[in-house]
């Protein structure tokens, strides 16, 4: 299987790679800092031991530092000094926390002197990353959040597979059919997770933050209107209440499983996902677009996962060595072998070309579904995405306020206590930078 | 006669506050000398932070930790007045309460089994501190299995018994339990090593005499090896409880302060306001309360416990 | 009301040289029975065994006709006062003293008499709340015996529960703890390494010499009798003044100096005429007032002990001890008129070191006082 | 003396089951470790097939054999380093007597008070600055002086009869020598179980390796652990159980092996 | 070599009581000095304040003309025995003995050879690679005794060595300990609490009651002229026998009950008449042969020690013990007649408990002893 391929592929790889590592003193040494775990880590190791072998002048150093959240953390600690590493991936929340920073160099100032054309890139990312008309750091590994579910069990149901539910009142009644088709599965499961909570805001066209998500000015409060917020958390009690929720909390790998063991028919979760669910499914798995309530058109979704940091304080050569790196990640070559062995986008719409992704498509046509609601995401500032450096404690408040409904909180409570909690946090933010 | 020994004694007065003295000071810079290595290590690692985090307390940070703007007391206030930090508190007090106790009665009892003069007793001493070899993160990867919704032993056999599933880590209300029972487990090996040699080193005089006084098993227990188990039992409780307030690993691995922030403990709202929110004010000014709070309650455990501890 | 009884009982440590060696021995119900014996030469270890805190490595131990070899020290019913105390250290005096009675739940009230009782007889009535740390060595050993006492077990082991205590206080124990005794009709196995102990309370005594017994029997036997030259040695203070001897011409000669002239009378029933040797005791070497004197020997040390005076001699290559009662004058140098009669001596074969004659006169003396 | 019959098996019995309870999670994952992903994901207790798959996934992932050698070497160094460091200490607490000695002692023990994860940053730009990351230095040398050890010693010590003191001091032993030749031996029992706490303890760590490291030359063994496990990916429990497995097999069988040793110390440590 | 001096030396624990009071004392160097008391009374105290491990709650202490009040005890340069032995339990033997020498850099030849002496002395020579727990009591003694001995200090302080020694070892010991102390003129200080002890070894003895100093002096002398009724009862074995007494027409009446007529010359300057309490020792309560005896008592218990017998009578409400050489064939119930004279008597005041007269025999017959 998909796993085994990784795995003998990444057993040549890092051979070579301790090998090249002592026999390179001329070579411009490029460090990179990750937060990659898992399968992803394995595909990383094998880009940039391709990158490696692929010319003699510059050696990328890969180097894992924990969660996204403990490598931006060290980052901040070491920034300005000898211990920083040339480059790093952040994840993409933590933009506004790197350009506060003052320790990066934008990565515009390579783009322009290189000339570089920026504009292949996936529209959506580029909406993201685009700050103030300036790109500040490299995108790199996106994702988003897509609908998985059980065709094996739709049809079980009597629902049709291949036309998945779409709002949420939709979900609401497939999962209705499921559970009375069989009491041992429930209809859909939401992980607490502040980002599908974001992506359920964006695809009905609202907010996170005021100021136009902070595009056009920090965010003073959040943004989006009581009606667009208690949306999602109605939902989830609707489910609740007819008992086709399946409560997993802030677990994504307990969700996976409940899936695969056939304990629940609908999940959200995201597209890095899909190579792994699809693999391991003992069913057929069917991909479909994030639902969005009844009453609202379908926005689309805002671009996820991590970009790439140029970091400000070395030497040019170092800097340039790693630029080079950074273009060769977005070569269609690479992107489409990243897509493919992860399930991240390729953020270069060529890749998608490539016979790898076709290779692949012929064989696993859901993941096309993943491309396919980014590409026909609206272009807005609600998709475009909320840049504040509050964000990840945000997405705690509201993971907290998602669980206390899962187990039976009121709706009403647990929303208006993250709204001020959210408030709170923003202000408290302002404060911090002085504003 | 007696008149002359009183002058005598005068005379001396000073010459034994002088002598007095002199030894007080080389002894104060002998005790100085085998502590020296620890105070420069722990004014490096521990004090310097511990400053630091006094001195932080009063800031509001930047997302790299440097102070931005002073707020004095702000942080305090408003973590006492946060409903999250309250629940940390809450959940912390509940964890100790339920580890500590739990630790040590089930070490004890293993202790205490693993005792007995048998045959192949050294087979089951090790099975019981074997735990000890297991790294939390390790551990806590097996538990997360064991505590799996779907595919997890527990529910599984829950299942076997015809009774309903468990959300071991998703249900609030099982979740602190859940954390504590694997944490129980974690420290089970090393309280029970540490109890074990607590006991072996109780003199066999002491049971000798017991035997013949025809004192039963649980007399003896009772009246003997708990009370002279008392200095261990005392650094055992002591250390569980600090660690208990102090407990990291396995809140990261299996919850992440989740559900509900039910398995919040202060150390982990500590590590995510520091490596999460980058709030490194509102992380110290946390970080100072359970300092204080441990301080007092240790200093407390302290003046009841060594009291009540019999050393030899 | 204990009967022990120990057969070809034996014990090694570690399967190391055995410490005990072919123990045989039958201890009567009531009796109170002496262990003595030098240092090392296993008197706990024995007693140790009969509580049933040391394996037994062969042999078999029976109390009460029931072998129990294999029974634990709380099913034998029996109390121990241990060499080194054994207190608890967490426990009050008093607390220490009830401990067993505690244990075998007897009534409150009977412990309370008891308790108040035990530490009256013991002087402890003033330390019932102090621990162990706080006491000085014979009153830890008081407490000891004060736990045993207090017990009323009806097999008592003491090992040397009155080492540490002065002689005024020691002659009360003795008194008290024989009283005990007699009155709730114990079986005591008593260890003592004091002559005056052993001679006075023990209704036998057992003398053991490296793992073996070298005699039984009751105190006034074993000292006018002693087997072989160990007990007769060993049994006595000062110790019995040994020499070797040889019969020629109807004289004894001990260690080449001393000549005495001897009858078929004096010597009995001894063929042996070679390879003896003799034993006279310290008080039998008398001062030979005018006429009565047999030799005169020079005073090599002299020692005052108050009430009786310690004249040292030497004799061929040994010293030789004659105790006086009351307080001689006499220096060193001095040579003083002594008498020295067969009668008083005791004959030992040389190579066996066995008894071969106990001396004749002591039983004489006996008759002479009676009235 | 024997214990009868009928005790002692009721004390084995209360063994086996205590054994089982305590050991079966490590049995669990050892077996897990041998599971293909589907058996596992499909809630299998017992495996269909065996495999070793999931342990050449996790030494092809990273490299493992360094990664043991320095945990193995950042342990010892710790160990030893808290052994001398924690003895010195306990021995002024117990047998020093100087003004200050119970404020200090109390001030040791609120050491233990700080949480570490509150103290990590400034420790880590500590080590920064003194250019230690990367460095076994940086790795172990926050950790040699310990109120835990120092702690534990002193319980230890404080059962050394007082004569003892009493005697090398009338012998004319100073402090230093009574130490080694003294009270170390007698507290034998505590130096063992401190060192093989300190070991495992410095063995377990894994926040700080990651943050004093930034790249393989000197990790250790449980960041390898900790990067099987992704974020938000389905976990491949067979590949995870396998790294917990080859984690914690080179501790458990230091536990094992050390075991004899351990309770010869922890008996003879009752020779009192 | 050392020279000892307290001057109003006192002692509590914890603010109590007092342990010792005004200790007023001298020890001469060379001196063998032995220290006798109750169980309690302070003696392992005073060894230890004079050793530098207990502090010193009031009063001077001066070694050598020097006060060291605050000295610590390894410059004192002085050695001492425990009265636990305080043996290091992870040593073996060999190494328990050679830990001071070891300390204080003796050179190996020399730690060797002392090492070999003192083991050969105290009879540990086979024991050397043992641990202590494998030794008996007394062993474990010897080895608290050999480190004592080996370390050669001038100052020696023994607390008990002897007490788990049977008697032949001990006199072994007392012989040994006395002639290394002669040979090296150590200045000992010595607890016991055994009679032989006391009196043979010891140039002086001071005995403690209650931490006072009761009596100072040569051991003849406490035993003849007790300076108080405690040290009278307590100096002596058995015990002292001791009666109320007045004076009247010309006759002693003694416990209301035997009456003996007295010239002046007997009481000499005695003008106190009531609330006497006189003294008798046991040896002199003679045997009343023929027509020397002064009265007849009804023996209520008799105790053989083998070479001595020991009568015991009621007079009164005391009970009185006559110690009779060699062995009686009394039975209780027997009369025997006794000999009882004035001469031997010593006189106490009954209130103050002093020593009024002592008896004024001993003296008489002393001489008419030397020859
Ligand atoms: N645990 C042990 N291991 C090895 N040998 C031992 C042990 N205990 C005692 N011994 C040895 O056994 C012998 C007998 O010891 P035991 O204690 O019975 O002597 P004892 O007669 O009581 O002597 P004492 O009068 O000195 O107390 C001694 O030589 C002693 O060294
Ligand atoms: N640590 C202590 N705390 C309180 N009282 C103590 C302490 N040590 C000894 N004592 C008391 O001090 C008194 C004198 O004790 P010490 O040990 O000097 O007696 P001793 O004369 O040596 O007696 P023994 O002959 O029984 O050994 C005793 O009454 C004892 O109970
Ligand atoms: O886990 P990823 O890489 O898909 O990223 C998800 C979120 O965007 C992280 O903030
Ligand atoms: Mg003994
Ligand atoms: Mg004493």
């Amino acid at each position: 299987s998909g796993g085994e391929d990784a795995s003998n592929e990444e057993n040549t790889s890092n051979d070579s790679n301790a090998e090249e590592s002592e026999a390179d003193d001329e070579k411009q040494v490029v460090t990179f800092w990750h937060a990659m775990g898992g399968a992803a880590q394995e595909a990383l190791n094998k880009i940039v031991e391709d990158y490696n072998n692929s010319q003699d002048k510059i050696q990328v150093n890969a180097e894992y530092q924990g969660t996204y959240d403990e490598a931006l953390t060290k980052f901040h600690t070491v920034a300005g000094t000898d211990s920083a590493p040339t480059m790093i991936q952040v994840f993409e929340i933590g933009t506004m926390s790197m350009i506060n920073s003052g320790h990066i160099e934008p990565i515009q100032n390579y783009v322009d002197k290189d000339d570089y054309d920026m504009s292949g890139l996936e529209e959506n990312i580029i909406n993201y990353y685009k700050i103030d008309d300036k790109f500040y750091s490299m995108p790199f590994n996106s994702s988003t959040p897509v609908m998985y579910y059980n065709k094996d069990a739709f049809e079980a149901a009597g629902l049709d597979p291949e036309n998945p539910p779409a709002t949420y009142e939709e979900v609401e009644e497939a999962g209705k059919a499921i559970a009375e088709s069989n009491p041992e599965m429930k209809g859909f499961a939401l992980q607490a997770y502040g980002w599908l909570f974001e992506q359920l805001l964006a695809n009905q066209g609202a907010l996170l933050m005021n100021n136009d998500n902070g595009r056009s000015d920090t965010p003073t409060e959040i943004g989006f209107t009581e009606e667009q917020g208690k949306s999602i958390f109605n939902w989830v009690q609707n489910m609740i209440d007819d008992g086709t929720f399946a409560n997993y909390g802030t677990n994504g790998d307990n969700m996976v499983s409940g899936f695969l063991a056939e304990d629940v028919a609908m999940f959200m979760q995201s597209s890095a996902s899909a190579r792994n669910v699809i693999d391991n499914a003992p069913f057929e798995v069917g991909v479909a677009f994030i639902p969005h309530p009844e009453n609202t058109e379908r926005e689309g979704v805002v671009i996820g996962g991590a970009s790439l940091w140029m970091v400000d304080g070395k030497n040019q050569a170092e800097k340039d060595a790693a630029w080079e790196f950074m273009k060769y990640l977005q070569t269609p070559e690479v992107q489409a072998e990243w897509h493919v062995g992860t399930g991240y986008f390729a953020i270069n719409p060529d890749a998608y070309d490539e016979q790898v992704v076709q290779d692949a498509y012929e064989t696993m046509p859901q993941l096309r579904v993943t491309v396919d609601q980014l590409q026909s995401t609206t272009s807005s500032f609600a998709t475009q995405g909320a840049i504040m450096d509050m964000i990840p404690e945000g997405r705690r408040i509201v993971e907290t306020a998602l669980e206390t409904v899962y187990n039976g909180g009121g709706v009403e409570e647990a929303y208006q206590t993250a709204v001020d909690q959210l408030n709170q946090s923003i202000k408290n933010a302002n404060t911090a930078r002085g504003e | 006669m007696s008149d002359l020994l009183i002058e005598a004694e005068k005379d001396y007065t000073g010459e034994f506050l002088k002598a007095k003295k002199v030894q007080r000071t080389k002894s104060f810079l002998k005790g100085v000398l085998f502590l020296l290595p620890s105070i420069i290590l722990f004014s490096v690692f521990l004090f310097y932070p511990l400053f630091k985090t006094i001195y932080l307390s009063f800031f509001l940070t930047d997302s790299s930790g440097a102070t931005t703007v002073f707020v004095g007391m702000n942080n305090f206030k408003a973590i006492f007045t946060s409903p999250l930090f309250l629940k940390s508190l809450e959940v912390t007090f509940l964890f100790v309460l339920y580890t500590v106790p739990g630790t040590v009665i089930v070490s004890l009892f293993l202790a205490v089994l693993a005792n007995e003069k048998l045959r192949g007793i050294g087979i089951f001493r090790t099975i019981f501190s074997s735990t000890m070899g297991i790294s939390v993160a390790a551990a806590s990867v097996f538990w997360m299995f064991l505590f799996h919704p779907t595919i997890g032993w527990l529910n599984q056999i829950l299942e076997l018994f015809g009774v309903e599933a468990i959300g071991w880590l998703t249900d609030p209300d099982w979740a602190l339990i859940s954390v504590s029972l694997s944490t129980i487990w974690m420290n089970v090996g090393f309280t029970f090593l540490i109890l074990l040699g607590g006991l072996q080193s109780i003199d066999s005089y002491l049971y000798e005499s017991a035997d013949i006084d025809g004192a039963s098993y649980f007399y003896k227990l009772r009246r003997i090896t708990i009370p002279m188990l008392s200095p261990t039992l005392f650094f055992v409780i002591t250390v569980s409880f600090i660690n208990a307030f102090q407990t990291f690993g396995q809140v990261d691995m299996l919850t992440r302060g989740g559900p509900q922030n039910e398995t919040n403990v202060i150390v982990y709202s500590i590590y995510q306001e520091a490596f999460m929110n980058y709030q490194h004010g509102a992380a110290s000014a946390q970080a100072i309360i359970l300092f204080v709070i441990i301080l007092l309650l240790t200093l407390v455990q302290f003046k009841l416990g060594e009291r009540k501890v019999h050393y030899q | 009301m204990q009967h022990v009884e120990m057969i070809d009982l034996e014990k090694s440590y570690d399967n190391q040289k055995n410490v005990l060696n072919g123990i045989n021995l039958a201890i009567e119900e009531g009796e109170f029975f002496v262990l003595v014996g030098p240092s090392g030469s296993g008197k706990s270890t024995l007693l140790r065994m009969i509580a049933g805190l040391e394996d037994i490595t062969g042999g078999i131990l029976k109390i009460n006709d029931k072998v129990v070899n294999h029974l634990r020290p709380k099913d034998r019913n029996l109390s121990m006062v241990f060499q080194n105390y054994a207190l608890y250290p967490h426990l009050t005096v008093e607390q220490n003293i009830l401990f067993g009675l505690h244990a075998k739940k007897v009534e409150k009230k009977e412990q309370q008499k008891r308790l108040i009782e035990t530490a009256e007889m013991m002087g402890l009535t003033e330390l019932l709340k102090r621990k162990p740390k706080q006491l000085s060595g014979g009153q830890r050993q008081r407490v000891a015996l004060a736990r045993s006492v207090v017990s009323h077990a009806p097999l008592c082991l003491m090992d040397e529960p009155l080492s540490n205590l002065d002689a005024k206080l020691r002659a009360h124990m003795r008194i008290e703890i024989r009283r005990l005794q007699k009155k709730l009709g114990l079986t005591m196995i008593y260890v003592t390494h004091d002559q005056v102990e052993a001679m006075t309370m023990g209704d036998r005594i057992m003398v053991l010499n490296d793992g073996k017994i070298q005699q039984v029997g009751d105190p006034i036997t074993l000292y006018n009798e002693p087997a072989n030259l160990f007990v007769a040695s060993f049994i006595g203070s000062p110790k019995i003044n040994l020499g070797t001897a040889v019969i020629r011409d109807h004289h004894l000669i001990i260690e080449d100096s001393i000549h005495i002239p001897i009858t078929t009378s004096d010597i009995g029933n001894i063929i042996q005429k070679d390879d003896l040797t003799i034993g006279i005791r310290a008080e039998h070497i008398f001062h030979g007032e005018e006429d009565k004197k047999t030799h005169e020997l020079e005073v090599i040390n002299v020692e005052h002990l108050g009430n009786e005076t310690l004249l040292t001699f030497e004799i061929g290559k040994e010293l030789w001890t004659a105790k006086w009662l009351g307080q001689w004058r006499a220096r060193v140098g001095d040579k003083v008129p002594v008498k020295i009669s067969v009668e008083h001596m005791s004959f030992f074969d040389s190579k066996t070191t066995e008894l071969i004659k106990p001396a004749s006169n002591t039983a004489k003396e006996q008759e002479v006082v009676a009235i | 003396m024997t214990v009868p019959a009928y005790q002692k098996i009721v004390f084995y019995l209360l063994l086996t089951v205590s054994s089982v309870l305590i050991f079966a999670p490590a049995i669990i994952a050892f077996s897990m470790s041998f599971m293909s992903n589907q058996d596992i994901m499909t809630g299998k207790i017992i495996p269909t097939s065996f495999t070793l798959d999931n342990y050449v996934q996790v030494f092809d992932r990273f490299p493992l054999f360094n990664f043991l050698l320095n945990s193995l070497i950042v342990s010892i160094v710790i160990m030893i380093g808290q052994l001398v460091l924690s003895s010195l200490a306990a021995y002024a607490f117990v047998f020093l007597e100087f003004k200050g000695r119970d404020i200090l002692f109390f001030v040791f023990i609120a050491t233990m008070m700080v949480p570490f994860e509150a103290s990590i940053i400034p420790n880590f730009q500590t080590i920064r600055d003194m250019g230690w990351i990367n460095t076994y230095t940086g790795l172990t040398l926050p950790f040699f002086a310990m109120a835990f050890g120092t702690f534990l010693l002193r319980q230890s010590f404080k059962q050394i009869p007082k004569e003892l003191k009493e005697a090398s001091e009338i012998a004319g032993i100073g402090d230093f020598k009574f130490y080694l030749t003294v009270v170390l031996p007698m507290a034998r029992t505590s130096l063992v179980t401190l060192g093989v706490y300190g070991f495992l303890t410095s063995w377990n760590m894994y926040l700080w390796p990651l943050l004093s490291t930034t790249d393989d030359t000197t990790r250790t063994v449980q960041i390898g652990l900790r990067q099987l496990q992704s974020q938000e990916q389905l976990n491949e429990w067979g590949v995870i159980m396998a790294g917990a497995i080859i984690v914690v097999l080179p501790t458990l069988i230091l536990l094992f092996l050390g075991q004899k040793k351990l309770q010869k110390g922890l008996a003879e440590g009752a020779l009192k």
